[in-house]
């Protein structure tokens, strides 16, 4: 089933996005604009757009610190995504959290969780405040391979499993944790087979294709907002930076990565979209001259955003009276 | 003994008498009454009536979705309740004893403190977690931890220790009322005494002097309450005047209080169920170290817990834990 | 395949040590000889005999705070035992760990862990010694099933199964943790199917047959030493008492209890030797009587032993220098 | 900055330069060498070089078992450096950050700190765990904490901080032939520091005075020693005599060097990158106070973080962690 036109260059216009967003983000990390430490996304893209895409504004979103993608696909506006990477007082978390940190609560966005696997609690969590309160939404939880292996992984699963939350667990099977293999962290290294133990529905896709995974991921949200229970998904997709910012990156295989790059999420849909007939040279042009334009806005207006003043270093650390 | 069964120790209250334990359960079932977004989560809260049985009783009343038993897994649950107070609702965390938290100790600190500042103030995580704590029972290493000092080091928490039966009752209101997650420690050895439970809610912050006095300032907290209580009476037979002051709030610190009764008195001891070195004690003496300097008249004294894993034996057991006596004789050589 | 009578009898012997064993324990205990917190494993005595059975004196043994039967059945001396529940210097621990922390380094005896969860990663390691200092022994690792919902269950059965350690997991599923009962601690109730998702051989026992568990964990701990990793026994058991004595046991069916009874593992066994002539009314009678001898001599000593003076408190908080 | 840089810190040092990262590799490496039941474990520690770089080379050196990549699973894997110790090996176990190390802190309360006692002396947990630990790079709330104070409250634990390269490199071997658990805190800040290595094993125990002067005592450790010197420096140039005294170990805590020079001194100021309550400055403080008190001249101070999760953007960091400034503050108001 092919979806329509608009909605096929809607899906490319997002990977864009967040590809050139990311790729401008190395080169404000190289003159210090952005410090700390930066995980990319790119080469996962199809996963943030196809996940993220098949949520409602009602649902709730928990991410890891490889969230650039999830934030924007989610529609945090990137002035507000940058400036926090750039530390100032407008950035979607004050400057406080940074590029691993970012939040936006109208969006019901909640972070931007830099301890692996601690995310999962508090999006099963989020599940049960709805599920109690009869609300539909439904939580998406992203999280890593190597999230897999911590303890909090096989709690919440099964927590989520015996309660029949609405939680679609959402794992990004990039097939590294670090400098650490899949077969190296797992026993088993089938994912989904894991999931699957917990007594919920669980599958793998293919996490570079971003049409398998926004129609996984709808069926996935569709079958929770009903009322079914969690389930799993294993997207299978690869990283093509390093791990970090300070990752030299010497633990995977040059040939290996040209592998996966060959099947760059990006450029494969581009590509399917002309064949297709559903993009020409100018329509490509235009997505890129609009993502351009809205990343460099961006930049000028972190640049040019004042930081949170010093005075203000503890005020939240206790909820405001409101 | 309970300072609450002296009526000049809590003259405000109400005359409903009851056990501490009680004291929490009704607490916990007017919370239940009075707001739907309030429901308690943990291990064995339900079925089995509470592992020393404060919710017996309320999954009848309430029903299974808002008295809700757990699987063993302290980290998933406690982070739930996290996500399920970001979510609008306001959970009620019970974790067996503070032995257990630390399992959960990544979500408590790296979340429920930190959500609010690192998101700028987006987020507010108004989270209850109970948890019994202390020694006295023979229970041995894994099951006798007083952290509550611990848990004291964290900013974005709340801390407190109701150590009688009208903090027992009154601190679970404001606890949920608070915008921010609160921690209740419950000293094990609290649970069977009784007093007059009050009726209104009292504050969340702030010291409370027990027992007025002019010679020494008792400062303490929670389980250790009775024993510094007794230490005074046991002092004033010998004619030395001991105020006693009941901090409530471990985080935070009623730091001017205590500086007040040192700066009448003279002379602290902090009396701490907690291990010495790194306890709640030393942040209490270093605090009047650095603000009373002048107003005091003898060195600062602490009574805590041997540094030991706390054993099983009782005479052992017995020796580990701070002792009337060793009050006494501390409260003695500051006058001395 | 039937075993030898005398192996017979030795099984029947051991389940009735730790059978009247505990139910003195009981009288003790109500006479406050012995305080704290006491869990009992009595309906749960196949389980230790059959495990412990199959091991040899170079394995190492990890249990929980229900492991008084353990502790009789890998030789671990009733006086010593015993007398640590009195808080003596002579007890197993010196009187500092009571019944839930009973140790016994001579004999691999390692605890005695109160924390649930908390003595798979031990178990885990002790394993991996052996394994690197090229060792044959194997480690059993004993847990309820309350203990397969914490998240260090996971993470040790997939650290174990990854480097393929000599473990034996040893679940004792007495269907409850605490007041909790199976289907509500876990979503997915067949637990060896759990195990067997991380990549391992896993399969459930009749615990209530001592001769079942002791030729399922012969299996399990020769498949083990010879080198083919880690593997899991769903030990399918049942506590007749409380979970401790504080516990009212307001949560069980009588009728359950009265059920699971009827299948009592010291009752069968001594009828099953009984009916096939391997036990006369003298040989159960000798049986109960030497058994009764050993426990009052241990009551005997027990209430003689002197107690640790005060003094050596804080000894061993830190080891001593050799 | 470092203290071993100048050659008067470290006079006993022998001549070989080098980071403090190559330091830790150092030992590392002749611990791997000199015993064979010695092993790395740890999330990265191998093909990934080590998340700083600390182990770079020793898989290719030592191979995968004896330099072993761990899955995420902290409690896992430092439970089985418990297990692994008990089965008569000496394993070293890295964790990544100490912010990682909440999720295995009942492993190592529990059973690490624990083990020895209960078991009434027969078993020893001879295990040496490492971590990074501080802020100052920008990485916000989750990989910040300085949380070294916090495990120092732990009986059963030894907790060092080496703040001097000579120190990366010569405590290892002490803390492997230790038999009970050593925590060894390494301050992300230091790696990149220079001086000299020296040669001989350096003691696990004892404070040193880094720089000897006469009006005020400055007590610190790890990652703050730097700031203390230059704090010392900045003074001198007033004219105020700072001594700088580095704790090293943290547990147990050398509380008669500290004695010693306040009782030359008069005058204290703890500096300590952990969050004021409850940190261990507190301890040193309150020790001070109650052993010295005639002997101080001036109330203690304490320079420490703020209250805070730690903040990304550079100026927030900078304010919320001590620095020379206010180091320099604090002891001139101890002199004022
Ligand atoms: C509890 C914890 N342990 C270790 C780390 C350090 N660390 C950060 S990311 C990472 C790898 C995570 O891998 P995965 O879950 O597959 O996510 P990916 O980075 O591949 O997206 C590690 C080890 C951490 N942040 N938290
Ligand atoms: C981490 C932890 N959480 C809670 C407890 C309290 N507790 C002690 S035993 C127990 C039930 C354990 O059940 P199971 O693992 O099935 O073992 P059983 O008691 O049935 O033998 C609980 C909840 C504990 N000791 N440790
Ligand atoms: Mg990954
Ligand atoms: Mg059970």
């Amino acid at each position: 089933m092919t979806a329509p036109v608009d909605v096929r260059r809607t899906l490319l216009h997002e990977m864009v996005r967040i590809r050139r967003f990311e790729e401008r983000c190395v080169e404000l990390y190289s003159t210090e604009r952005i410090r700390g430490f930066m995980h990319l996304c790119i080469g996962e893209e199809a996963v943030a757009v196809g996940v993220l895409g098949a949520l409602a504004p009602e649902d709730a979103v928990v991410s890891t610190y490889r969230e650039h993608g999830h934030a924007l696909a989610r529609g945090v506006p990137m002035t507000s995504i940058l400036a926090e990477m750039f530390g100032r007082a407008s950035g979607c978390s004050r400057g406080r959290g940074g590029s691993m940190h970012l939040f936006d609560a109208a969006r019901r966005f909640y972070g931007g969780n830099a301890i692996v696997g601690g995310g999962l609690p508090v999006a099963t969590g989020l599940a049960l405040a709805d599920a109690l309160a009869g609300r539909s939404a439904v939580t998406a939880c992203l999280f890593g391979d190597g999230a897999v292996a911590e303890g909090e992984f096989h709690e919440c699963l099964n927590l989520a499993a015996l309660w029949r939350l609405p939680v679609v667990f959402c794992c990004e099977n990039n097939r590294y944790a670090m400098g650490t293999a899949l077969e190296r962290e797992h026993a088993q290294t089938d994912l989904a087979l894991r999931a699957a133990a917990y007594g919920m529905p669980a599958w793998p896709v293919d996490g570079m294709d971003v049409q398998a995974v926004a129609a996984a991921a709808e069926r996935a949200v569709t079958g929770v907002r009903a009322g079914s229970g969690p389930c799993f998904l294993e997207l299978r997709t690869y990283r093509f930076r390093a791990h970090s910012m300070y990752d030299p990156d010497r633990y995977r295989d040059r040939a290996e990565v040209a592998r996966w790059k060959d099947r760059d999420p990006v450029d494969r849909w581009r590509d399917l979209l002309v064949a297709d007939g559903d993009l020409d040279e100018d329509g490509w042009a235009r997505i890129v001259a609009d993502v351009d334009e809205e990343i460099e806005q961006a930049v000028a207006a972190a640049e040019a955003a004042p930081v949170e003043p010093v005075e203000e270093l503890t005020r939240f650390v206790y909820a405001e009276p409101s | 003994m309970s300072a609450a069964t002296d009526p000049a120790v809590d003259p405000a209250a109400a005359t409903a008498r009851s056990t501490y334990r009680e004291a929490l359960r009704e607490a916990l079932r007017e919370a239940l009454r009075a707001d739907e977004r309030v429901f308690l989560m943990g291990e064995d809260v339900g079925r089995y009536g509470g592992c020393f049985a404060v919710s017996l009783g309320l999954l009848e009343e309430f029903g299974p979705e808002r008295v809700r038993d757990t699987p063993l897994s302290e980290s998933a649950f406690v982070g739930a309740g996290i996500g399920a107070a970001l979510g609008g609702l306001r959970p009620i965390v019970e974790i067996m004893t503070v032995n257990f938290s630390l399992l959960a100790l990544d979500q408590i600190l790296n979340n429920a403190a930190t959500l609010s500042h690192m998101s700028g103030g987006q987020l507010a995580v108004p989270l209850v977690i109970r948890m019994t704590t202390g020694a006295g029972r023979q229970l041995a290493a894994q099951h006798s931890h007083s952290l509550e000092g611990w848990y004291a080091h964290i900013p974005g928490l709340r801390v407190v220790a109701p150590a009688t039966v009208a903090d027992a009752r009154g601190m679970l209101a404001p606890a949920l009322a608070s915008p921010d997650p609160v921690l209740v420690f419950e000293h094990a050895g609290l649970y069977a005494t009784e007093g007059d439970a009050g009726g209104a809610a009292v504050g969340l912050d702030g010291a409370a002097v027990r027992r007025a006095g002019t010679d020494v300032s008792l400062v303490t907290y929670g389980g250790m309450l009775p024993t510094a209580l007794a230490a005074a009476e046991h002092l004033a037979g010998e004619g030395t005047s001991a105020e006693v002051v009941d901090l409530r709030s471990l985080r935070p610190l009623d730091e001017d209080t205590v500086l007040a009764s040192v700066r009448r008195t003279h002379r602290l001891v902090v009396v701490d169920e907690g291990w010495r070195s790194g306890s709640l004690a030393a942040e209490v003496a270093a605090r009047v170290a650095e603000h009373a300097f002048y107003d005091l008249d003898a060195p600062p004294e602490r009574v805590c817990s041997a540094e030991v894993p706390v054993p099983y034996a009782v005479h052992l057991e017995r020796a580990a834990l701070p002792a009337v006596d060793d009050v006494v004789a501390a409260a003695r050589r500051t006058v001395g």
